[in-house]
């Protein structure tokens, strides 16, 4: 099922690869049906589901795969390298609490994006292979178990987005991609070498063979004592939590890593903006719950202040970059650091609150931007541009934009009943209950005031009050004798039309739902939430030496 | 072994082997040297047959002498025109070439003949092998049967878009 | 699940689903669908006015109760912490039926204006519809048995205050005003947000009644600072919602909304939902934390009315008159006058929605004028709006015979009292401001009514060049469309104004008959003879025995301290020496033993102080008012002092006032401006700095590679130079190897191979 | 004299030797690609002699399996290559393979 689920997109690739590139239509229409059967996928996983089971760890002596379920486990790589013993590489997908909600979001946003790929006109073959194998790569990391696949995934994942952004991205678009690829490679190259690290420190307790598997990563007692990375080895295991982090905050973007991100985002096409943001981002803090927290807990718990004042930083500081800026996308961009810095926030927190709040950040968080994205998407295909000063007054000539503007803006600021508030409300609410986090959470509560400074900012300046002289369209009287807006270059719709439609409309209900009633998502969570903060509770580590 | 008639025998598929191979690289006609070359195929078919392996000289005969000679004479045809004396084929590199022939040749002589560690196995093949031959193909070499399966219709594929007949007019695409 | 319970539920699902099928289907509907918005609301209040009578009329039980909840999240078994549920409920007690009903009431009411106020209006279906979401989240705040669905309503009364204060939204000065709102509210919200994460961090659950256990029960285990501050927290969003110092300025600016929704939202309930949520989290909250409650109401009323005095907009004066009323519930509940702050929200609700509804007849008669200079002598030509306005502003100047007067008597008395428990010296200034802006409310009140309709009228006064500017500006807004023919002429003259339409005065009519004493109390004078106040009775404070550690609470036993708190007053200067001696007080104590009995002391002394004090209040602020009116009717009515002369003469006083204390012009310099600099330093920082030691590094580690290359190119290169012809020859030579046939290249592998071999032989050999 | 009569593993290799160099020179010097793939194919049949003697004095089916392999590389090989020598014959209406060096650039 998830070995289906990860490489449907490939295998819709590979039909790609057989259409010929004149038949765009037919490209644009087996990439939808893949991601709509993905969908599918994505829910009969989500239905198939138990939440009662944990996952994250295996318990002594129990099964090796853990509490993992849909597992598929199959020996992979094995060679023999003589002294230093057997390569085992294991072909191990598997999902617990926290990797579902992002198989759901993964499958809804690649389905998104492919709906909002589709005005795109040059080599739309090429594009949509390396679309489609960028889907694969992202749901591979999220069901992937062993650090070694997870590596693979993640590392296929830079490829076809370099050349996403590269190709077909805007004006700047080779420095962007080139910043966004030497950026995350920077952090893969440490990545592998702390993964080689623990691949010797660690002993898979049925076979006693070193082992890549997470799950056995996880368990603090499959560790050798004296391995590099091992329980005695306490300050290389420091320097390896640290290079792991820095690794993955990257991706987060976490300040001071995060300068990729406007780049790359203001570049990118809309659909590349939409997985970006709504997915890629997730990985960095996918990681940290998956592999960087669990395999280092004791160094997780010393450094949980610095996480925290890194995700107030990044609340903070990105507000209020955000408030400054004049392109209605980089706003955006840096409105999602700040809301990646919740999630940060919600981590360092380390009691179930606060990490539900931070997966659940990263859920909503997903759907949410992408929603903005695309709205921004949708400005700048009729205008071609995205200066906030251009517009003004949209109001009145676009309702059904503005109406799913207003909502989408409104969820970002987190307001009650859209799934945002629930996410940072626990995000604050385990922040504040931690004695660690306490003054950070105070400190980071600003965020939600700037939050809303920017975003209700720029829905005053674009879409309320009337049009500005310089306006990027032109005030024109219709014949049924009411004023009308024109698009200088627009031959399209002037509200939203259909395919628009379809792909903000669900992403509003289900904000809207999940911000009402947030249950059928935190419901997958919680056991495994629960369970993870005890893996990582100070006292188990106590208990455990 | 010592049967001298075995022995005569060998010998006397060992000359056409060496010999028809010699005229083979030698003749400066293609013709003279794919006829030449049917006869090494034979004389090496021969040896196959000393060596225990009757399937595989079967095998040697259908396959080099009923196919790929045929082929290459094919391909002589098609690329020489029969009526122009233009059949001979020209040299070059002959110094180096006949330099490497006798060292190689001689090398590899002196190689074999001083190593005297050869332990022949007590138990040498005997007698026919075509039931082993399709026993080993169908357990241990199953795979690799599949693939040179595959590989043979990707072969009979490829060589058949390779040497396909274009008209004037496609070769733009 | 009780029944009452399921009709609650009911009614607030009732305007929500207005909500939706009007703002989804208003443009297919007929008349855009207000008659929906109406009908439902008319229904909700229907049930609500059941409810009441249910349980005001027929229970009538000061202790009445009800709570009802379901899981909302389920946390599973959390570790440290146990099974962990968040729940979202119901509760239903006394203050929640009465305010149920009186915001179902306003809002019926405010609809049913409206089809006449807001016909013609370009959006006028979504109008409806925005009511219908603020109605829904209004009562979602009223039913809200925990913290965490008071917040989410809390903050969705702000959206839908956000949606309808910009409906105008083509006009710039609405949009600033609406999101002006939002982000003042947001500030206050924040420290609403961080007091529910203090008593979350402690007991982990939001529901009142758990807090107040396990608080009761002394499981509160941070220092008695953080209890202080999460009172003082929570009441920030009061701060914020209801327009106290130093987060008022939203409110006024809040008028650029159509006049119906000024009545409904900020006047009569939302900015009330302030006090009602302080009043909810009333018992959590320590000496003090009231203490500091007391004082930003008392200063809240106190600044408010200073700057209602000298507004020149209808509506403005009277959103600071609402202001400087809030303060004074503020105030109430700070000195311990639990029901008499929320009776004053109750009267207040009533004549104030009144009053805005009956300044929208007036704007909507006078053509969206909205200068109170430019009016005179409308009571000839309104004069239904004439009779309910001067009505309810004699309930807001707080005259006898009104409820206003037994709600504002009450909350001084109490102030009073409280000054005396409290010791004297500083917290005298609260009562003291308290009647001070009570003297300032009935002159500025009687200032309005004679500007507005008496004297002859002053339309034609009117600036020219600023009239047409006002007329293109309504114009450009779109709310011009009503059906008078005579619309666009006839300034000069009162030929267009004439009374309003039936659906706009009933309402009017209404609310100021629910302004007469009688519906409250049968004592004019003493509101605590009223339902009211025995259905709603001070709760016991449970946070009595954190206070041990506080000083104030250290007092001996109730009666000794009275004697004292009595002489106290005698020996004060307040002119109630005279008037409370202390065997009235004795008197008063068996009166007052029919309230609650309380077990703190505090609240016992405070309860007995209010009493005590209750006719000197009376006299005090009737006094106060009749000055008031007085000054106003010399100044305006009888011209004795000249207005215009007195302001140059006070001109800096005039100017403060005028310019509403300066506060917007004071965030403007520092927090906005701040919040500006610091996002454009940030900004360039990260474009800058933080990039630009990114690019740094990129073209740090690009350069490296150059000089590299250079070190290669002159310094190695030069000693390769050095051997450049032997390699340039040896190049040649080799050159001809790369000779690009293949067989070339095999003889030249086999040579290695050959090579190879006689090397291998030579080692054999040697 | 014994050494000569009695046919050993050596015997074998000789001619597989020979065969070898045979294959070596004619792919070496010679100009007419077709000569050249007969040379390849000399070179092959050399390897399937050696596989299948050493094969045989070892007692094992694997040189004979490799042989059998071989001999079916050895068609495929045959069949491509023939079908490129003539695609170079259409392009350079030569099979003169001393003419063809284009890899010089």
């Amino acid at each position: 099922m998830l070995s289906l689920i990860v490489f449907l997109p490939i295998i819709a690739g590979l039909i790609i690869l057989a259409v010929p590139s004149s038949q765009k239509q037919m490209i644009r229409v087996v990439s939808l049906v893949a991601a709509l059967v993905q969908i599918v996928l994505a829910i009969v996983i989500w239905r198939g589901y138990d939440p009662s089971l944990a996952g994250i760890i295996a318990a002594p002596g129990g099964s090796p795969a853990g509490s993992f379920q849909f597992i598929e486990r199959v020996p992979w790589i094995s060679i023999d390298l003589g002294t230093f013993g057997k390569l085992n590489i294991e072909y191990f997908l598997g999902v617990d609490g926290i990797s579902i909600s992002m198989v759901i979001l993964t499958a809804l946003i690649s389905a998104i994006g492919v709906l909002s790929s589709w005005p795109i006109q040059k080599q739309v073959k090429g594009y949509f292979i390396l679309y489609n194998l960028l889907a694969s790569a992202m749901m591979g990391c999220f069901v992937a178990l062993d650090f070694f696949l997870f590596y693979v995934f993640w590392e296929i994942m830079l490829l076809p987005m370099y050349f996403l952004i590269g190709m077909w991205g805007g004006p700047n678009r080779e420095y962007a991609a080139i910043k966004f690829f030497l950026y995350t490679l920077f952090g893969s190259v440490f990545m592998l070498l702390v993964m080689i690290g623990l691949y010797f420190s660690v002993i898979d307790p049925v076979t006693h063979n070193h082992t890549f598997s997470l799950v056995a990563m996880a368990s603090q007692e499959n560790y050798i004592k004296d391995a590099i990375l091992g329980p005695n080895n306490v300050f290389w295991r420091y320097v390896a939590f640290i290079v792991l982090f820095v690794g993955f905050a990257i991706k987060v973007p976490m300040f001071p890593f995060h300068t990729w991100l406007p780049d790359a985002h203001v570049e990118a096409p809309t659909p590349i903006s939409v997985i970006l943001a709504g997915v890629l981002l997730k990985l960095g803090t996918y990681g940290m719950m998956r592999i960087n927290f669990p395999l280092f807990p004791e160094v997780f718990q010393a450094s949980l202040y610095v996480i925290g004042v890194f995700g107030a930083i990044n609340i903070i500081y990105g507000a209020f970059c955000a408030l400054a800026q004049q392109d209605l996308k980089k706003m955006v961009a840096y409105s999602s650091i700040s809301h990646m810095g919740y999630v940060l926030l919600g981590l360092s927190a380390a009691n179930s609150e606060g990490m539900l709040g931070a997966l659940y950040q990263m859920f909503n968080h997903g759907t949410i931007t992408a929603m903005l994205f695309l709205l921004v998407g949708v400005i700048y295909d009729r205008a071609h541009t995205r200066q906030i000063d251009k517009f003004g007054g949209l109001a009145s000539y676009m309702p059904v934009y503005v109406g799913i503007v207003t909502v989408a803006w409104f969820a970002s600021l987190g307001l009650p009943g859209l799934s945002g508030f629930i996410s940072e409300a626990f995000v604050f609410v385990g922040a504040f209950s931690s004695e660690t986090t306490r003054n950070i959470a105070i400190v980071s509560v600003l965020g939600i005031v700037f939050g809303a400074a920017y975003l209700l900012w720029s829905l005053q300046r674009m879409f309320l009050g009337t049009r500005k002289p310089d306006a990027a369209y032109d005030l024109e009287v219709g014949s049924d004798g009411h004023e009308h807006i024109h698009f200088h270059d627009w031959k399209g719709k002037l509200d939203l039309d259909g395919r628009e439609l379809a792909m903000l409309v669900p992403l509003a209900v289900i904000i809207i739902i999940l911000g009402i009633y947030p249950m059928p998502v935190i419901g997958l969570l919680t056991t495994s939430i629960n369970k993870l903060v005890t893996v990582l509770s100070p006292v188990v580590l106590t208990s455990m030496n | 072994m010592s049967n001298p008639a075995y022995t005569v025998i060998f010998y006397l598929f060992a000359a056409i082997t060496v010999i028809s191979a010699a005229f083979v690289v030698f003749s400066r006609n293609v013709i003279y040297s794919a006829f030449s070359l049917l006869f090494t195929f034979f004389g090496a078919a021969a040896l196959y047959v000393f060596l225990s392996a009757d399937f595989i000289a079967v095998t040697q005969v259908v396959v080099y002498v009923g196919g790929i000679l045929v082929l290459l004479l094919f391909g002589v045809m098609f690329t020489n025109s029969i009526m122009q004396t233009e059949l001979k084929t020209d040299v070059l590199n002959m110094l180096p070439g006949t330099v490497l022939l006798v060292g190689i040749l001689g090398a590899i002589l002196y190689t074999f003949y001083s190593t005297h560690s050869w332990i022949p196995s007590t138990t040498p093949l005997q007698g026919s092998i075509v039931e082993r031959v399709g026993f080993e193909t169908m357990s241990g070499y199953v795979l690799p049967f599949e693939m040179a399966s595959i590989l043979l219709l990707a072969a009979l594929i490829g060589a058949a878009f390779l040497a396909r007949f274009d008209k004037p007019g496609n070769n733009e695409k | 699940m009780h029944s009452l319970i399921q009709l609650s539920i009911v009614v607030l699902l009732l305007p929500l689903l207005s909500f939706v099928i009007l703002i989804f289907f208003n443009k297919r509907l007929p008349r855009r669908g207000d008659f929906v918005g109406v009908g439902i609301l008319g229904t909700a209040f229907a049930i609500s006015f059941y409810m009441f009578w249910t349980v005001v009329v027929q229970t009538y039980d000061p202790a009445f109760r009800l709570a009802w909840d379901f899981t909302w999240i389920d946390f599973g078994n959390v570790p440290n912490v146990g099974p962990l549920k968040i729940k979202m409920g119901i509760l239903i007690d006394n203050i929640t039926v009465i305010m149920l009903a009186m915001v179902t009431l306003i809002s019926f009411l405010v609809h049913l204006y409206s089809t006449g106020y807001m016909a013609g209006d370009k959006h006028y279906g979504r109008f409806f519809a925005y009511l219908g979401i603020f109605t829904f989240s209004m009562l979602g705040i009223v039913l809200s048995d925990n913290l965490f669905s008071i917040y989410i309503f809390w903050e969705l009364v702000g959206l839908s205050s956000y949606l309808l204060i910009g409906f105008f939204f083509e006009k710039q000065s609405a949009t600033d005003a609406q999101k002006k709102a939002f982000l003042t509210n947001r500030v206050g919200d924040i420290g609403m947000w961080l007091g529910i994460l203090i008593l979350y961090s402690q007991f982990h659950t939001f529901s009142y009644s758990e807090i107040f256990e396990n608080l009761a029960a002394g499981k509160f285990t941070m220092s008695y600072g953080w209890l202080t501050a999460a009172g003082i927290l929570l009441f920030m969003g009061c701060v914020g919602k209801s327009a106290q110092l130093p987060l008022h300025i939203w409110l006024p600016d809040a008028m650029e909304g159509p006049t119906p929704v000024s009545a409904l939202i900020h006047a009569a309930t939302m900015v009330a939902a302030g006090v009602y949520f302080v009043a909810r989290i009333f018992v959590l909250l320590t000496p003090d934390a009231l203490h500091v409650i007391a004082f930003c109401g008392a200063l809240t009323a106190f600044m408010a009315a200073t700057i209602a005095i000298t507004q020149n907009d209808i509506k403005r004066v009277l959103a600071y008159s609402t202001v400087s009323q809030l303060g004074y519930m503020v105030l109430g509940l700070g000195v311990g006058a639990y029901s008499a702050a929320l009776f004053h929200l109750l009267t207040h609700a009533f004549f104030k929605a009144c009053l805005f509804l009956g300044s929208g007849a007036i704007i909507h008669a006078m053509h969206h004028e909205q200068d109170m200079r430019w009016m005179g002598g409308l009571r000839k030509h309104m004069p239904w709006t004439f009779a309910t306005f001067t009505f309810a502003t004699l309930a807001l100047a707080g005259l006898p015979l009104t409820s206003g007067f037994m709600s504002k008597d009450a909350i001084l008395a109490s102030a009073i009292g409280f000054a005396h428990v409290e010791g004297g010296g500083i917290f005298y200034v609260i009562p003291f401001l308290g009647f001070l802006s009570a003297m300032m409310t009935a002159f500025y009140m009687g200032r309005q009514i004679w500007l507005v309709f008496f004297g002859e009228s002053r339309t034609h006064l009117k600036p020219a060049e600023e009239h047409h500017g006002h007329d293109a500006h309504a114009a450009h807004g779109g709310h011009d469309a009503h059906g008078n023919d005579d619309h666009g002429h006839g300034h000069d003259e009162h030929h267009g104004v004439h009374e309003v339409a039936w659906n706009m005065r009933a309402p009017l009519v209404i609310l100021a008959s629910l302004s007469v004493f009688a519906v409250f109390s049968p004592d004019p004078l003493d509101g605590a003879k009223g339902w009211f106040m025995h259905m709603v009775q001070t709760p016991q404070t449970v946070v009595g025995r954190y206070g041990a550690e506080h000083p104030k609470a250290e007092a001996p036993v109730a009666a000794p301290l009275m004697a004292e708190a009595a002489q106290t007053g005698a020996s004060a200067t307040m002119t109630d020496a005279t008037a409370a001696p202390a065997p009235a007080a004795a008197g008063e104590h068996a009166e007052a033993a029919e309230g609650p009995v309380f077990t703190d002391e505090r609240q016992m002394e405070l309860a007995h102080g209010a009493h005590a004090a209750h006719y000197t209040a009376i006299i005090i602020s009737s006094i106060m008012v009749v000055i008031g009116i007085s000054l106003a009717l010399i100044v305006y009515a009888f011209r004795f002092i000249d207005p215009e002369r007195t302001s140059v003469a006070i001109r800096p006083l005039y100017l403060f006032s005028f310019n509403k204390w300066y506060w917007d012009e004071m965030y403007d310099a520092t927090v906005i401006r701040f919040s500006m600099m610091t996002a454009k330093m940030l900004s360039w920082f990260d474009a800058k700095v933080v990039d630009g030691i990114v690019n740094g590094v990129a073209i740090m580690t690009r350069n490296f590679a150059f000089a590299n290359g250079s070190f290669d190119k002159y310094v190695v290169d030069g000693l390769v130079n050095f051997t450049a012809f032997f390699v340039n020859t040896t190049g040649a030579v080799l050159r001809k190897l790369q000779t690009g046939k293949v067989q070339t290249y095999v003889v030249l592998a086999l040579l290695a191979v050959f090579g190879y071999f006689v090397y291998y032989f030579t080692r054999l050999i040697y | 004299m014994e050494y000569l009569t009695t046919i050993g593993l050596n015997h074998y290799l000789t001619i597989s030797a020979f065969l070898l160099a045979f294959g070596l020179f004619a792919v070496m010097t010679r100009k007419n690609a077709i000569v050249i793939l007969m040379g390849v194919e000399l070179i092959l049949n050399a390897a399937n002699i050696n596989f299948l003697a050493f094969s045989k004095f070892n007692g094992g089916m694997g040189g004979v399996m490799f042989s059998l392999f071989v001999i079916v590389l050895a068609a495929a090989e045959a069949a491509i290559a023939l079908a490129i020598v003539i695609n170079i014959f259409k392009l350079f209406r030569t099979v003169d393979v001393s003419s063809i060096d284009t890899m010089k650039e």
